[in-house]
């Protein structure tokens, strides 16, 4: 009986998750010498933690190193979307503080749950490994459980926290029950392994083991991405969680399952492209048209931006079904720009809710236009992004994704969504009916836009629009992502 | 001086960033600034026309890489050539006098008015000049945004109905342009064409089936923004809520773009569809012509007759490009611009009375012409136009779309679009008299003032280039005439079909100096049998006696 | 013999398993439950694998059932109350039994992968179970084995925040 | 002075500007009236020379065209601003601007005190460059301009008193119904204009240039299409069948103005507009039949209903209209000049007329206003004897009806017994020729009656006016009356112009002159000359003596039943009700359009709004949206908030989906 | 091992009674115990692929899932006391304030 000699690894890969779960740690511990009233600072701190960790991803760019025996790989895949999550993770500290303490939930776990999800994130992009995927996964969604019923105090937050975890975790044993499939019919969890077993395999698609497996973790994955009809959850756990913490649900996960399944699909089982994407073309159609239709007689301002952002899995499930560079790169940008977005639209509402999220509804925008007019202003590039109107990153993102699905030659799928989009268009603009006309009932003195949030909503709107009108660097680095896998 | 066009589109943005920098509160400042940077568009925009070159070509063109990312590639390709040139220069002569009409309309919320005129004004120019297809898709989308504010902010009571239905309309039907957009760059793509570039596109051959499916995507984008009946209903509505610049800006400029896009896109990228769908459209059109002139007939509301007898005029323009010859496009240019300036100054007179009386309904007015000699003057001159009499432009328009029309395939449809020379003048003297004429027995129209300076200088330039047109439409025509010759000849080169069905002779046949040709031995009695086809049945391509020699 | 066994196994696994979704009592559900664990783990010994086994027994029926019965008594919660609704289980039943079929069908009519590994039955006898998946996860899976830690940290952290009385 | 031709227009044109622009800060009447007169004047004088110089020339170098500027050049389509001097369009100019000289002339003293009397002349001004526009263009299109412009002037000057609802109306329904006319017009020259282009690469529409061509034209076929399209044209412009109903209604406008456009110039541009184009018309027998029947049958129609009007301008107005009739007769059996030579003729005693009523309403008008009576000044019932308080307006007025009656001597005579004649004996419609000749006989015959009942009714007999304001009835002054004294003059001496060549006193001059106009209609007519042998000159003498005979009778009748038996009227009435309702109501036409047209334009115009676009159209639209609506809240309740709900949806998700790859 | 089929089989079968629990119980906790079923059968299922493959990796993973599993039991039963803290109830019915 010998020792088991841990073999020497490279730690590149996984730099970043490393410095994000030391930080969480060191904030841990800071945290409870920290006074609950100075909590900001915890914020700050994970502020320019996120920004230092996003200069080591940045990093990373260019490289491709596999480690640990093929669980991970730092790819310009991987970095994209880390930069994604990392994107929605600062935004969301920075708007989290503010809201916290006005909820009276001001705790200082908070940042390091966040960072983790972050770790867990990075991990879903960068894992080469089912195991290391579901782990990440795992990480993602246990912090997230976790941040949906932060607010013990609110009905609310719990039912939100408490909803999402039972189906999460009903999600979780399809995932794995497809998991298992899969590793039944190829004999592995590794991913390079799988592609290249499947790539041996005659016909692929008439393997039951391998199709199920597929379908079934894709059910899992389209429950985090909140596709349709694996989205129920969204509206409510969307509803009742804390606002930031919504904000950052609607992007970072979303973006971290569209990752994981693009590198499971593109990676391993490129060669059952006919089947997956078939059913993605469903998924999306569903997921588009049910998010859209929906949406358009929510009254609660959080629960039209849920239904909005099942239809934005939708569409990026368009440029998923096409599975090309277009369509994929497209996912890829639009994520990033769906982070800015969103998120700011979400910071909004954070501003002009009141404690215990009460004038929440979108009739309780009236007025906003002329009584604080930047706000509006960026609340409508923010709206008009979401819709897809030019020239903002929505618009760009859109124009990917259906293009890919064009190139592809699901012309109908592309019309499908654009008709989608039209229709999308209704909810978004009724938010600015209210802002600009309808007469104001309240005076909106209540707000306070703090530094944080105004560096919040400043890097939206810039990430909002400046994609938009020169969309080229990120698109060609989403290229560059989407061409190494 | 190479960037003029670059700089008038952009002027108006950078007017916003000025703006921007003008407290609220001061809105005197406000309007001046916005005037006088409208005005200074118009000045630049002077200049190319000055610097413009009689020719087919594009002019003054840019073209420098915007996005480029996998398969796509963008460029900020701008230019214009004859037809877009005057489109440009009608939006930066109509935009200081929209401007100039808020003066005393637009008492609240100025500055985000006059934001928003000016974001309208970029994304219009900024559509006409894009020979790229992407960069006319953005400015195309661009412009609903100022305008859906405009309509929504300032409009009347059912203002919001009507934004909306205004903004979603126009977007179904773009969206799926954007479609067929995309799918006809991929098409581009197999055949060797790199970006967007509306030129390189005129060269691609595509299949009948291909064309009639993008034509079809872009026609009904196009057809809602002209708006063609169906797809008409939203106008009424966006017309009658809007404040007075934004009908103004609407009909004279935001409908022409649909008008446009048939012409710069629709037409020339998929010639042969579009000569299969000419006589479906040309039926639209006529429908449109005729049955907006009988809705317009009974409208209690002005602006609403008006807005519907937009939709007739631009019957005529949609008649008039469909019929592919030189006339007939030319008459539609040409109708666009009349439209422009003719409906432009018929909203802003409905904006006049409107102000002072605040109300539009025929019946609170009579006898108008008593307290207002000036206004009842110059409301008649501009009816007059609208109705296209001889001497004003809109006759000249009117006129060569009827004449290209009936000489090509759409004769018949000509008939009847003639016969909403008749309907038009029904409803527009109707109206004028039941506005003008009669008793002034209304005790509230007693007292009415009539037009004052600032009323009468915004009307004069209209009125100018409604006597001018009229008068002296030839350096129009000239600019625009080698544009449209060949685009005629784009249409007609890749349509044999279409050739056998057309009548007459290609067009491309120097026409100056031929007098009258004496046949040899041309009495009656042989020439007779010669032409005793009857008309409308000839198919048989006719003799041309220059060919023969 | 050991097809016999498997056979008394499974009839238990799976009687225990109905029971759990069917005891009106969430406690008596908990011990079904408990069962079912045992029965897994004599599986997991029949398959070669007492270290799964005994994990098996210690986190789940040890840990894990612990933690669930300890919470209904803390809540003290003894019956499904309220009233039935007999559309859900009857749509959750036919639900129920067309996700079995699929399964069934999907392993009824394929074939797995052919062995791969070196772990044969005998091998695993020979050097022993657990130092196998000790070498396992230390040198192949290591890095999910790290994230482990902190997925457990993750949910000392959210169980502390959640259910703590007060921070 | 050919070059200066485009001064013609200019004058008017300049007048125009002068008082529209600045009439209202002038304000003295004098020398608005002044201006307005002047301009006209000029062009006379102008017209003059122009008539001057081309009397001096040879026949054949009697063609001028004057391209002023381009117009619309438009790929194969060239339409010049340019004028074109030609004997029709000299005795056109002189006309419009001789004419319309006098009428300014009596303008000012007939609109004196006025409110918006500068309106007025600009308008009249406006008037006269479009009317010169119309007959010296060289071109259709600028001939266009010239016949929509009249109409436009035509549509202002009826409304001229907007304030009352029948005058807009009127205004309105008159230029509507030119449109109509039009529309005529303008497809009649797309067909021209296409025949040319598509079959000769001819394209053209300039008068000389299709002449030139006109020997390509076949006979019949499209030609008719296009002359008849042409022909609706004119009977819009010149009220005829059947769009004769809004010039009766135009007497709304002030009388001038009646007289001006109403008789003199605008409504003949019909007639000269097919004067022109005769080498066109020629070319279809059906279009000259057409003309011909419209023709008569308007003369005889109108002449029916002027027999039973009591306001004094509509009866002329209805003249007018027959009158018009007997033009197009003239035109539709070939006689060309004859026409036009009738058209001058009328010009002459139709202003007069009109002016002479004009002098007595005006008259009665400040006789019934002294007393403050609200009595009606135009109706003739509330006239007679006026011939011993206004001498000079009796006599121009007696004298011009004598003209129109046809009794030898006077022009209406010449004019009309030429027409008579060309009817008869035209080569064109064969036996028709006799119906022809007998409706246009019959119609003569009532138009004497009616003339003579006017006069008899309105300057004869006892005075019917209340005795108060008898008083104050004077002779008008003499701006007024000079312009009717010459008017007068000429509807006398106009005549000798043009004498029948078989009374042989004098050459006739007139058709001598349109001869190089009219030579190839000609030329094309002798085609169908084939029709039945020249007639005697007997028959001509004989036909010439009934026709006087004829005329005679009318003003017998009129003489017994309004001076000799006044009771016969109300007896006639009494025993033809039904007739004299329908004769009285001007056979119920309007109603008959309102019937048939306006209303059901309306009618459907209140439908496809109300019932189409805001119902079928935006219902589809707002369907659309409400559908999407209400699935919105299906799906909405689908969102039920239960977990097993949610639990359930997702195991479906996953069954479905497995299901379909297993058992596919 | 000889009959793979057969441990797949009644994995397949515990999966699908678990998920008929979780659609059919009220009681959060049972309902998260069912989930806890399906993720033992998943467990099955692994074990008995990695015996037939012949190689640990499906062990391997079996021991990640029961980790996991017990994190997710750790921070359920948190939120469900959370929850009951603030409804005195565990009844799906009531975790309802949140729809449509």
């Amino acid at each position: 009986m010998d020792m088991i000699s841990i073999p020497a690894v490279n730690m590149t890969p996984i730099i970043p998750e490393i410095f994000l779960s030391v930080l969480a740690m060191a904030l841990l511990l800071i945290n409870v010498f920290v006074p609950s009233e100075k909590k900001s600072y915890l914020a700050y701190l994970s502020f320019f933690g996120i920004i230092a960790s996003a200069v080591l991803v940045v990093n990373g760019w260019g490289s491709h190193v596999e480690s640990f025996g093929g669980s991970v790989v730092l790819d310009n895949f991987a970095t994209f979307f880390k930069i994604t999550f990392l994107v929605a993770a600062g935004l969301a500290v920075l708007i989290s503080d503010q809201y916290m303490d006005r909820e009276g939930c001001n705790h200082g776990e908070l940042y390091p749950l966040i960072l983790f999800t972050v770790v867990g994130m990075m991990l879903m992009a960068s894992g080469t490994d089912l195991m290391t995927i579901f782990l990440g996964l795992e990480v993602m969604s246990i912090s997230l459980y976790v941040l949906a019923g932060f607010n013990r105090s609110s009905k609310k937050s719990n039912e939100a926290g408490l909803k999402y975890f039972l189906l999460g975790s009903f999600s979780t044993g399809f995932l794995l029950y497809g998991m298992a499939l899969i590793y039944g019919a190829t004999g592995t969890t590794r991913l390079y392994k799988i592609a290249t077993i499947v790539g041996q395999m005659t016909l692929p698609s008439a393997n039951l083991l391998l199709v199920a497996g597929m379908l079934l973790m894709m059910t899992g994955f389209a429950f985090k991405i909140a596709a349709a009809p694996f989205h129920m959850w969204t509206p409510d756990v969307y509803e009742g969680a804390p606002t930031p913490m919504t904000a950052f649900m609607s992007a970072g996960p979303k973006a971290a399952g569209f990752a994981a399944l693009l590198r499971i699909f593109l990676l391993a089982l490129p060669t059952l492209q006919a089947e997956w994407s078939q059913v993605l073309w469903v998924l999306a159609v569903l997921t588009m048209t049910v998010g859209n239709i929906t949406a358009l007689r929510q009254d609660n301002i959080k629960r039209v931006l849920a239904y909005s952002s099942i239809a934005h899995a939708g569409y990026a499930l368009v440029g998923f079904a096409a599975g090309n560079a277009t369509g994929t790169a497209g996912i890829l940008f639009y994520m990033l720009s769906y982070a800015f977005m969103n998120i700011g639209a979400f910071a909004i509402i954070i501003l002009v809710s009141k404690k215990g999220e009460t004038n929440g509804n979108v009739s309780d925008f009236a007025g906003l236009g002329f009584k604080r007019p930047v706000l509006a202003v960026v609340m409508t590039i923010f709206l008009f992004s979401l819709a897809g109107m030019p020239p903002t990153a929505g618009f760009i993102g859109k124009f990917y994704l259906f293009s890919g699905a064009i190139q592809k030659g699901y012309i109908w799928l592309a019309v499908i969504g654009v008709l989608n989009s039209a229709a999308s268009v209704y909810y978004y603009l009724r938010i600015t009916v209210y802002m600009y006309m309808k007469e104001a009932t309240e005076d909106f003195s209540w707000i306070q836009v703090t530094a944080p949030v105004g560096l919040a909503l400043a890097i939206s709107v810039a990430g909002s629009l400046i994609p938009g009108i020169v969309p080229s660097f990120i698109l060609q680095y989403a290229q560059m992502a989407v061409k190494l896998l | 001086m190479s960037n003029v066009l670059s700089l008038t589109t952009f002027l108006p943005l950078l007017g916003v960033l000025l703006l921007l920098f003008i407290p609220k509160d001061s809105k005197g400042v406000l309007r001046n600034v916005t005037l006088a940077v409208t005005a200074l568009t118009f000045a630049v925009s002077l200049l190319i026309l000055n610097g413009f070159q009689t020719n087919a070509e594009f002019q003054f063109v840019e073209n420098v890489p915007w996005i480029a990312a996998g398969p796509f590639m963008m460029r900020y390709n701008i230019g214009i050539d004859g037809i877009s040139l005057w489109l440009v220069i009608l939006t930066t002569f109509i935009m200081p006098i929209a401007v100039l009409s808020t003066y005393t309309a637009v008492e609240e919320r100025v500055k985000e008015y006059m934001i928003c005129l000016l974001l309208l004004e970029t994304g219009m120019l900024g559509a006409f000049i894009s020979l790229d297809l992407f960069l006319f898709y953005i400015f195309w989308e661009v412009m609903l945004i100022p305008m859906y504010f405009m309509i929504g902010i300032w409009g009347g009571k059912n203002k919001i109905y009507a934004a909306v239905k205004f903004f979603i309309y126009t977007m179904v039907g773009s969206l799926l342009m954007l479609v067929a957009l995309v799918f006809l760059y991929f098409k581009g793509m197999e055949a060797g064409i790199t970006d967007f570039g509306l030129l390189h596109f005129f060269t691609l051959k595509l299949d009948l089936a291909t064309q009639i499916w993008l034509f079809l995507a872009f026609a009904f984008a196009f057809a809602i923004k002209v708006p063609m009946f169906p797809l008409h209903t939203w106008l009424p509505d966006a017309h009658t809520e809007a404040p007075t610049a934004g009908s103004v800006i609407l009909a004279a400029v935001l409908l022409k773009m649909g008008t446009y896009g048939y012409v710069r896109f629709a037409i020339p990228l998929f010639p042969d569809a579009a000569n299969k769908f000419a006589p479906l459209i040309a039926t639209l059109a006529v429908i449109g012509i005729i049955y907006a002139a009988l809705v317009a007939m009974v409208q209690e509301d002005v602006k609403k007759l008006v807005a519907y007898s937009s939709v007739a005029h631009l019957g005529f323009v949609m008649l008039g490009i469909f019929a592919f010859n030189v006339e007939g496009i030319s008459g539609g240019m040409l109708q666009m611009l009349n439209h422009g300036i003719s409906t432009g100054a018929l909203f802003l007179i409905v904006g006049f009375i409107y102000e002072r009386r605040h109300t539009r309904l025929i019946t609170d007015f009579g006898g108008l012409s008593k307290q207002m000699p000036v206004f009842a003057t110059i409301f008649m001159i501009v009816t007059f136009s609208s109705v296209g009499l001889p001497g004003t432009n809109g006759f000249v328009g009117e006129f060569l779309i009827l004449l290209g029309a009936f000489e090509s395939t759409l004769r018949w449809w000509t008939i009847v679009a003639t016969s909403g020379v008749i309907l038009s003048a029904v409803y527009m003297l109707w109206v004028f008299q039941r506005v003008m004429f009669g008793e002034l027995d209304n005790p509230k129209n007693q007292k009415l003032a009539d037009l004052n300076g600032r009323e009468i200088a915004i009307m004069v330039p209209l009125i100018v280039m409604i006597f001018f047109m009229g008068l002296y439409p030839k350096p129009i025509i000239d600019k625009m005439e080698p544009a449209i010759k060949k685009l005629v000849s784009q249409v007609r080169v890749s349509t044999p079909v279409a050739q056998a069905q057309s009548i007459q002779p290609v067009v491309a046949l120097p026409a100056e100096g031929q007098a009258p040709a004496p046949e040899a031995g041309g009495t009656h009695e042989t020439s007779a049998p010669a032409a005793s086809t009857p008309q409308g049945t000839t198919t048989a391509p006719a003799v041309n006696p220059h060919d023969a020699k | 013999m050991e097809t016999l066994f498997f056979l008394i196994i499974s009839l238990v696994a799976i009687v225990s398993a109905i029971l759990v979704v069917t005891l009106k009592n969430p406690i008596n559900s908990a011990l079904s439950l408990i069962m079912t664990f045992f029965c897994l783990a004599t599986y997991y010994v029949m398959l070669d694998a007492p270290f799964m086994a005994a994990v098996q027994v210690m986190v789940y029926a040890g840990a894990i059932m612990v933690l669930m019965v300890f919470t209904i008594m803390l809540l003290n919660i003894r019956v499904d109350a309220s009233k039935k609704h007999s559309h859900k289980l009857i749509l959750g039943s036919i639900i129920g039994f067309f996700t079995f079929l699929n399964a069934f069908f999907v392993i009824y009519r394929s074939r797995a992968a052919l062995p791969t590994g070196p772990y044969s039955g005998e091998m695993i006898k020979s050097v022993g179970h657990t130092e196998l998946v000790g070498r396992e996860i230390f040198t192949n899976f290591l890095l999910p084995f790290e994230v482990t830690s902190i997925l457990l940290l993750v949910a000392i952290i959210g169980a502390v925040i959640l259910a703590k009385k007060k921070i | 002075m050919f070059e200066n031709v485009w001064l013609i227009p200019l004058f008017p044109l300049i007048g125009f500007l002068i008082n529209g622009l600045f009439g209202k800060k002038i304000k003295n009447e004098a020398i608005i009236g002044a201006i307005g007169t002047l301009a006209i004047f000029g062009s006379f004088v102008v017209s003059c020379l122009i008539l001057m110089q081309m009397i001096g020339l040879p026949a054949e170098q009697r063609v001028f065209e004057k391209v002023l500027f381009p117009w619309i050049h438009c790929g194969n389509f060239k339409a010049d601003m340019a004028f074109l001097l030609d004997p029709l369009s000299c005795i056109m100019i002189m006309v419009v601007t001789g004419v319309g000289t006098l009428i300014h002339l009596y303008s000012v003293g007939y609109m004196h005190g006025e409110e918006g009397f500068y309106r007025f002349f600009a308008y009249l001004n406006l008037f006269c460059m479009s009317m010169l526009l119309l007959v010296l263009g060289s071109n259709m299109l600028v001939m266009f301009i010239g016949w929509e412009g009249v109409g436009l002037c035509s549509y202002l000057l009826i409304g001229y008193y907007f304030h009352k609802k029948s005058a807009g109306d009127a205004a309105k329904k008159a230029f509507v119904m030119n449109r109509v006319g039009d529309f005529g017009f303008l497809i009649g020259l797309f067909t021209l204009y296409w025949w040319f282009g598509s079959n000769h690469n001819i394209w053209t529409i300039n008068f000389t240039e299709i002449k030139a061509a006109s020997h390509l034209l076949p006979y019949g076929g499209v030609v008719t299409v296009a002359t008849l399209c042409f022909f609706v044209g004119a009977t819009g412009k010149s009220a005829q069948i059947p769009l004769f109903t809004w010039l009766p209604d135009a007497m709304e406008g002030p009388t001038p103005v009646s007289a001006l456009i109403h008789a003199a110039t605008m409504v003949t541009a019909g007639v000269y507009m097919i004067g022109r184009m005769s080498f066109v018309f020629v070319k279809s027998p059906e279009t000259m039949m057409v003309i011909a029947v419209v023709g008569a049958a308007t003369a005889i129609f109108a002449a029916t209903i002027g027999t039973a009007q009591n306001d004094i301008k509509r009866v002329l107005a209805y003249s007018t209209v027959s009158q018009l009739g007997f033009m197009f007769l003239a035109m539709g059996v070939g006689a060309f000049s004859a026409g036009i030579f009738h058209l001058m003729t009328h010009a002459f005693f139709k202003a007069c007329l009109f002016l002479g009523s004009g002098s007595v309403i005006h008259s009665m008008h400040y006789a019934l206003h002294k007393i403050h009576s609200h009595d009606d000044a135009q109706d003739m019932r509330n006239m007679g004897g006026l011939k011993s308080a206004m001498p000079i307006t009796f006599i121009t007025f007696l004298v011009s009806t004598i003209a129109i009656a046809g009794i030898p001597g006077f022009s209406g005579f010449f004019s009309k017994d030429e027409i008579l004649w060309q009817a008869f004996s035209n080569p064109y419609h064969g036996n028709l020729n006799v119906v022809l000749w007998g409706i246009g006989a019959v119609a003569a015959c009532f138009t004497a009656f009616y003339m003579f009942r006017l006069v008899f009714m309105t300057f004869y007999g006892q005075c019917r006016i209340n005795s108060k304001a008898k008083e104050y009835l004077h002779e008008s002054p003499f701006v007024i009356t000079i312009p009717l004294m010459v008017l007068g003059t000429l509807a006398v001496l106009g005549g000798y112009l043009g004498m029948p060549k078989i009374l042989g006193m004098l050459p006739n001059y007139f058709e001598h002159w349109l001869e190089p106009v009219f030579e190839m209609a000609n030329e094309y007519g002798g085609k169908y000359a084939h029709h039945g042998a020249h007639p005697s000159h007997a028959l001509e003498w004989g036909l010439m003596g009934l026709s006087v005979v004829i005329a005679v009778i009318g003003i017998g009748i009129a003489f017994t039943m309004y001076v000799k038996n006044t009771e016969l009227p109300a007896k006639f009435v009494a025993t033809f009700p039904g007739l004299h309702r329908a004769v009285y109501n001007k056979w119920y036409v309007d109603e008959l359009y309102d019937f048939i047209f306006v209303n059901p334009c309306k009618a459907l115009g209140q439908f496809l709004w109300k019932g189409f676009d805001v119902l079928v159209i935006d219902g589809v639209v707002n369907g659309v949206a409400n559908v999407v609506m209400a699935f919105s809240g299906v799906f909405r309740y689908l969102q039920s908030g239960y977990i097993y709900n949610y639990a359930f949806s997702m195991a479906l998700g996953v069954v479905v989906m497995l299901g379909y790859y297993i058992f596919k | 091992m000889e009959n793979l089929n057969s441990y797949l089989i009644v994995s397949a079968i515990l999966f699908s009674i678990g998920t008929i629990g979780v659609l059919t119980r009220k009681n959060v906790i049972v309902i998260f115990m069912c989930v806890e079923m399906m993720l033992n059968a998943v467990n099955l299922t692994f074990v008995a692929f990695s015996r037939h493959l012949g190689n640990l990796d499906g062990q391997i993973f079996v021991f990640f899932i029961m980790t996991v599993a017990a994190a997710e039991a750790a921070v359920g039963l948190a939120l469900i006391i959370a929850f009951f803290n603030n409804k005195q109830s565990i009844d799906v019915d009531d975790v309802n304030i949140m729809k449509w």
